[in-house]
């Protein structure tokens, strides 16, 4: 009953399991809490025992001589290591479960890069701080980065893996619940570290080729949705809000175009389009005051014209 | 025992030491443990050496070929030469003959700038043909085959560098001894500042010669 | 370590072992007979042979024979006390567990690879 | 001269005069003392970050920072707090009082190398200041690259302000460790020293086989980003894990560093106030040696996700697991001390206790954290952040409270307020429990560690816990008020006012220059409450 009723408890404080694997973490983790609780009562309760039972009367009172016990500092060493070796190896079984890729998976490649997660399926279609996934099918995630450390965490899988930037890190998961679960950057990586939040979105395989066929009629788009989808996919959005005038880590584009922005230098400077097309291609040619060179990385060799168009397009329509 | 007086060991014993023997062990001690740092240091950087070197042998290989190992050869005499003469420096003190050791004492340093002196060419060759570390590395001048050179001699200046500081370091700190020497403060009671320099010189010296070979031959 | 007692008697008698100077010639020659290896090895290895996996190893090992005649000799780490022989290795223990756990780490990640 | 002309009114505090005789001092005691102050004002700046932080915290969204300040906000605490307050802490001024004084020595064995290390300490301290005024930090005190390459921020001065403080820590350790060696007392074998001592032995030679390391790792991460030599730049070819493999190698041991002097102070107070031998001695001794030497096998814990190898990582799991038995060991010899004791809770004792409940839970779930599966989920969230809290906060701090409360009669020859300094107990450790606990839920709940923002989910828990950094920070305001008026005007102290065994206590309050007045002879063990 005690068992039952402290796993439900602890499992309420955990996000909702999504998979298998989280299933089994949760269970380790319950009987994780209830050893770890056994433990400490049995430390701080002996404590509070003890210091409760031999408080001082009198100064003059002599303490009993003990130095040491050698059967009983045998078995506080040797039951703590049998437990300790248990967990190990329960431990290493799920690691070993999370870590064996399986085959025949439907892969997705994710780049994190500052701030954004990026993922891009087999057929060319991506999506950024977005993934789709069929419910009940395994899926493994093939994991870079194209700056610094990031770390791709799914609370709701327990799973977690640093994309490295240079090589490839993989994950898999098979998720049984429909839903929308959060995914996290858990590795330290700057200024919007904690803004580097995706959605990992389950649904029915019929769902999911739709959203699949969908998003590859991509190129069709008239100019400025697609240069709206830019926005997001090349992780702008990140930095610069387009919704309002609210500074993040770059200045707002909201209603900019066609405006005037005073730079650093004083200097002003009419906001057209040979103007942003500069600033996404050589950002630090011109720092707008309040800011910093080096914030923005430059999108040189990573956007070909016909996107930049786009993306100008797009910002005319921020109004 | 009095608190600050010494009935024995001459007036370098300190207060809180017994006697002579007593600090002499002491300081021994605390001697082989800063080079068990020493070591621990320098070994860091041959440990990311021989990981690098595994994985990219050609880089490596490539790097080393543009070293001159009769320079390195070279150098590995010098420092051993200026190891037995610092050996012997102690070997005098211990017998009493303070002038030689002063004489050994300075063939070291004389030694030790050779050493820095055939460094320098070896550096200002390298400069010269743009071999230099990380993006300074010119590759269109060095017509390098590997695009991340630069690593090797980010390793090769690094490991050298911090070697040459370390001969720097004890060239001065020899020269404080041979003045000490002359003015007479050492003699069989007392030398531990000299025994102490000589097994951080030695250090220096053994260090280079795994240098020698990883930097220079085996590439 | 805590085995070793106080037997620091208190008189000022200095027993330090005193290297006589033919030994330390001797090692001398030897170090620089052993460089003449090293480098004859090389010529032999890379110039005769054209490179051969027993360069390494050779090198090092005339490298390790070397370090242990300057660590006896001139460091005097063969007359000298235990305990600082145990503590200098200490280093090398230390930085052998740094070497060979990175080489672990490295030598055996499963490497993923694109599929795009 | 000796005994015969000593003047029971002369002491090291009096003996010389004028504050440059503090700063040309050669007496461990002063030194001591000169860490003392300038590690207090470095934990109540890293403390004032702390509150920041937590602050900014309060509500989701930003409150009165900007990200690339909270950034910052967030590294300096970390620094500060680990390379100017914890790493040095309790060994720099517990133990350079301590530790001659404990082994019946006159000084440590290179008095002269003591005070160069404070000099040497406080350069690094300084120059790691001066990055506050010249483009700051960001990199979390971590270091991680690329990241720490990448960042247009003044990282090379703050590492070269670490390599530099790395090296005072060294001086501290090879001095300790020659003079546990070599300058006991007659008849005090290793098996009669404290365990304050044995624990302060045990955490020098880390401080001198793991720091070398650290400091040509972070020689590195200069030389990197001045020349981009690329070896831990993967754009260059380079290993950012190889960063983390070299960095682990010094900062696990270095938690270590943090906490076994901790555990020393611990026995010290739990025997002293129980007025019981200690339980054990001999198994506590050894397994503050155990610790240490197993303490550089278990690295790659804080690696189990970043992309190294799935045997590195079960191997270092498995190691893990074998370190947590020094510790079990320790901790349930100190509850058996306790047994049929004559126990008096004084605020050393209160302290010592809160020791023992803070470290069971930071103990246990440093267990869920060495477990790989659990790992997985927990790296890098709130939990983690609670975990090492309750480890270095709920047990370093808590000790060196108690520690300071416990030696504070023979450092300055005053008793300090008992009431107030019970007071300083309860804000410091309800604070911390409120402040530190909810943060093991937000981080099972997923909440990442570093984060500037939040989703709501998390907020409740997230005020619950800045509030209670509130209380802490009354707390060791208190303390400090309690400390200085100590020092100031406390009541006269005798030569033992707790009745303690070892040997600090069997010297006049505060101790002569020279420390004892003749030679102690020891002839029993330090803990004979017979």
């Amino acid at each position: 009953m005690f068992w039952i009723s402290s796993t439900a408890h602890a499992k309420k404080l955990m996000p909702t399991a999504a998979t298998d694997i989280a299933y089994q973490v949760d269970n380790l983790y319950s009987f994780l809490l209830i050893s770890s609780f056994i433990a400490c009562a049995i430390l701080i309760g002996g404590m509070i025992f003890f210091a409760h039972k031999y408080k001082r009367k009198s100064v003059h009172a002599k303490s009993a001589y003990i130095t040491h016990n050698v059967f009983l500092e045998f078995l506080w060493s040797f039951i703590p290591l049998v437990i300790f070796l248990a967990v190990f190896a329960w431990g290493w079984l799920i690691f070993h479960d999370m870590r064996s890729m399986p085959k025949d998976a439907l892969e997705i490649h994710v780049r994190g890069k500052q701030w954004a997660w990026e993922a891009e399926y087999k057929s060319g279609v991506k999506a950024a701080n977005l993934i789709k996934v069929p419910i009940n099918k395994d899926v493994k995630l093939i994991l870079t980065s194209t700056d610094v450390l990031h770390s791709f965490y799914v609370p709701s899988f327990r799973i977690k893996q640093d994309a490295v930037p240079g090589r490839y890190t993989a994950l898999w998961f098979n998720a049984n619940k429909f839903g929308e679960f959060h995914i996290f950057c858990t590795e330290y990586c700057g200024t919007q570290h904690s803004g580097m939040i995706g959605k990992l979105h389950v649904v029915t395989q019929q769902e999911y080729d739709q959203w699949l066929e969908e998003e590859s009629k991509f190129n069709t788009l008239p100019l400025a949705q697609k240069g709206e989808k830019l926005f997001q996919l090349k992780a702008c959005s990140g930095c610069h809000s387009v919704k309002n005038s609210a500074v993040l880590a770059g200045p707002s584009l909201y209603k900019k175009f066609g405006t005037e922005e005073e730079l650093k230098d004083g200097m002003k400077i009419a906001v057209d389009e040979s103007y942003i097309r500069e600033s996404i291609l050589t950002p630090n040619a011109k720092i707008v005051k309040g800011f910093n060179a080096g914030v923005m990385p430059t999108f040189q060799g990573q956007l070909s014209e016909d996107e930049l168009a786009a993306l100008i397009e797009y910002l005319k329509t921020t109004k | 025992m009095s608190t600050n007086s010494h009935s024995h060991g001459g007036g370098h014993v300190a207060h809180h030491f017994r006697d002579a023997e007593h600090q002499f062990d002491s300081g021994k001690q605390g001697i082989w443990l800063f080079m068990v740092t020493e070591i621990l240091m320098f070994g860091g950087l041959f440990v990311g050496y021989a990981i690098f070197h595994s994985l990219y042998p050609k880089m490596f290989a490539e790097g080393a070929s543009h070293l001159d190992w009769r320079m390195g050869s070279l150098n590995t005499l010098v420092l051993i030469v200026s190891s037995y003469t610092m050996a012997m420096s102690i070997h005098h003190l211990q017998k009493g003959e303070s002038n030689k050791a002063f004489t050994k004492l300075w063939i070291t340093v004389v030694c030790g700038a050779i050493f820095m002196v055939i460094k320098a060419f070896e550096y200002s060759s390298k400069f010269q043909h743009g071999l230099l570390p990380g993006h300074l590395l010119d590759v269109a001048k060095t017509h390098a085959e590997h695009a991340n050179l630069g690593m090797y001699y980010g390793f090769y200046f690094c490991m050298t560098g911090l070697h040459g500081l370390h001969v720097l370091i004890g060239m001065g700190l020899i020269i404080w001894l041979a003045i000490r020497t002359k003015r007479g403060e050492f003699g069989p009671d007392y030398f531990l500042p000299v025994e102490g320099v000589g097994i951080f010189w030695h250090i220096v010296d053994l260090i280079w010669i795994f240098l020698f070979p990883l930097l220079y031959l085996v590439g | 370590m805590g085995s070793h007692s106080d037997k620091h008697s208190g008189g000022g008698h200095h027993s330090h072992h005193i290297i006589p100077q033919e030994i330390y010639t001797r090692v001398m020659w030897a170090l620089i007979v052993l460089t003449a290896f090293t480098v004859g090895f090389h010529y032999l290895f890379h110039v005769v042979m054209h490179g051969s996996v027993l360069a390494a190893p050779v090198a090092f090992l005339i490298a390790a024979i070397k370090a242990a005649l300057v660590l006896m000799f001139f460091m005097g780490l063969k007359y000298d006390k235990p305990e600082n022989r145990w503590i200098f290795s200490t280093g090398f223990i230390f930085l052998a567990l740094l070497f060979v756990i990175c080489m672990l780490d490295i030598f055996t990640r499963i490497s993923e690879t694109s599929t795009l | 001269m000796a005994s015969t002309t000593h003047n029971p009114d002369v002491n090291y505090l009096n003996e010389f005069k004028g504050i440059g005789s503090w700063f040309t001092s050669l007496d461990h005691k002063r030194i001591g003392l000169l860490y003392m102050v300038s590690i207090f004002f470095f934990f109540l700046l890293g403390g004032i970050f702390a509150l920041l932080i937590r602050l900014e915290l309060f509500s989701p969204g930003a409150q009165f920072l900007t990200p690339d300040q909270y950034n910052q906000v967030m590294t300096y605490h970390g620094a500060i707090m680990v390379f100017m307050v914890i790493v040095p802490g309790i060994p720099a001024i517990l133990g350079n009082f301590f530790l001659p004084l404990q082994i019946g020595a006159k000084d440590v064995a290179f008095p002269r190398l003591n005070l160069a290390s404070w000099y040497v300490f406080m350069t690094g301290a300084l120059i790691a200041m001066s990055t506050l005024f010249l483009g700051k930090v960001d990199t979390g005190w971590t270091f991680y690259t690329p990241y720490s390459i990448k960042t247009g921020t003044a990282a090379t001065i703050m590492v070269l302000a670490a390599f530099v403080m790395g090296m005072s820590s060294i001086l501290t350790g090879l001095n300790f460790i020659v003079t546990t060696h070599k300058l006991r007392a007659p008849g005090m074998t290793m098996h009669r020293i404290p365990l304050f001592c044995w624990a302060l032995y045990s955490t020098a030679i880390l401080q001198v086989l793991a720091t070398p390391v650290l400091a040509i790792t972070l020689l590195l991460i200069a030389v990197e980003r001045a020349t981009g030599v690329g070896i831990f730049d993967p754009a260059l070819g380079g290993d950012p894990v190889l960063f983390q493999h070299f960095f682990w190698f010094y900062s696990h041991p270095a938690v270590y560093i943090m906490i076994l002097p901790a555990m020393g102070v611990v026995s010290e107070v739990i025997a002293a106030f129980s007025r019981k031998t200690i339980f054990g001695y001999t198994a506590i001794a050894y397994s503050s040696l155990g610790i240490a030497a197993v303490s550089f096998f278990v690295w790659g814990h804080h690696m189990f996700v970043s992309g190294q190898s799935e045997i590195a990582g079960v191997v270092f799991s498995f190691l893990t697991m074998l370190v947590g038995v020094p510790t079990a060991i320790k901790m349930f010899n100190w509850l058996a001390t306790l047994y049929k004791g004559n126990i008096s809770f004084e605020s050393p004792m209160l302290f010592a206790l809160g020791f023992l409940f803070l470290f069971a839970i930071g103990g246990v779930t440093g267990i869920m954290l060495a477990v790989l599966a659990t790992d997985v989920h927990f790296h890098d969230t709130y939990f983690v952040v609670a975990h090492f809290h309750y480890v270095m906060v709920g047990g370093t701090l808590m000790a060196v409270m108690g520690g300071i409360y416990y030696w504070i009669p023979k450092m300055f020859g005053r008793m300090y307020n008992e009431s107030l300094a019970r007071l300083t107990f309860i804000f410091i450790f309800i604070g911390f429990n409120v402040t530190f606990f909810p943060q093991f839920v937000l981080g099972a709940m997923g909440m990442p560690r570093r984060y500037f923002d939040y989703i709501p989910a998390y907020e409740s828990l997230n005020k619950i816990s800045t509030m209670g950094s509130w209380l802490i920070g009354i707390g060791f305001f208190l303390s400090l008020y309690v400390i200085i008026s100590a020092i100031r005007s406390g009541a006269k102290a005798s030569a033992n006012p707790w009745g303690a065994k070892t040997l600090e206590w069997q010297t006049s309050s505060p101790p002569p220059h020279f420390n004892f007045e003749t030679e102690p002879v020891v002839t029993a063990g330090p803990y004979e409450y017979k």
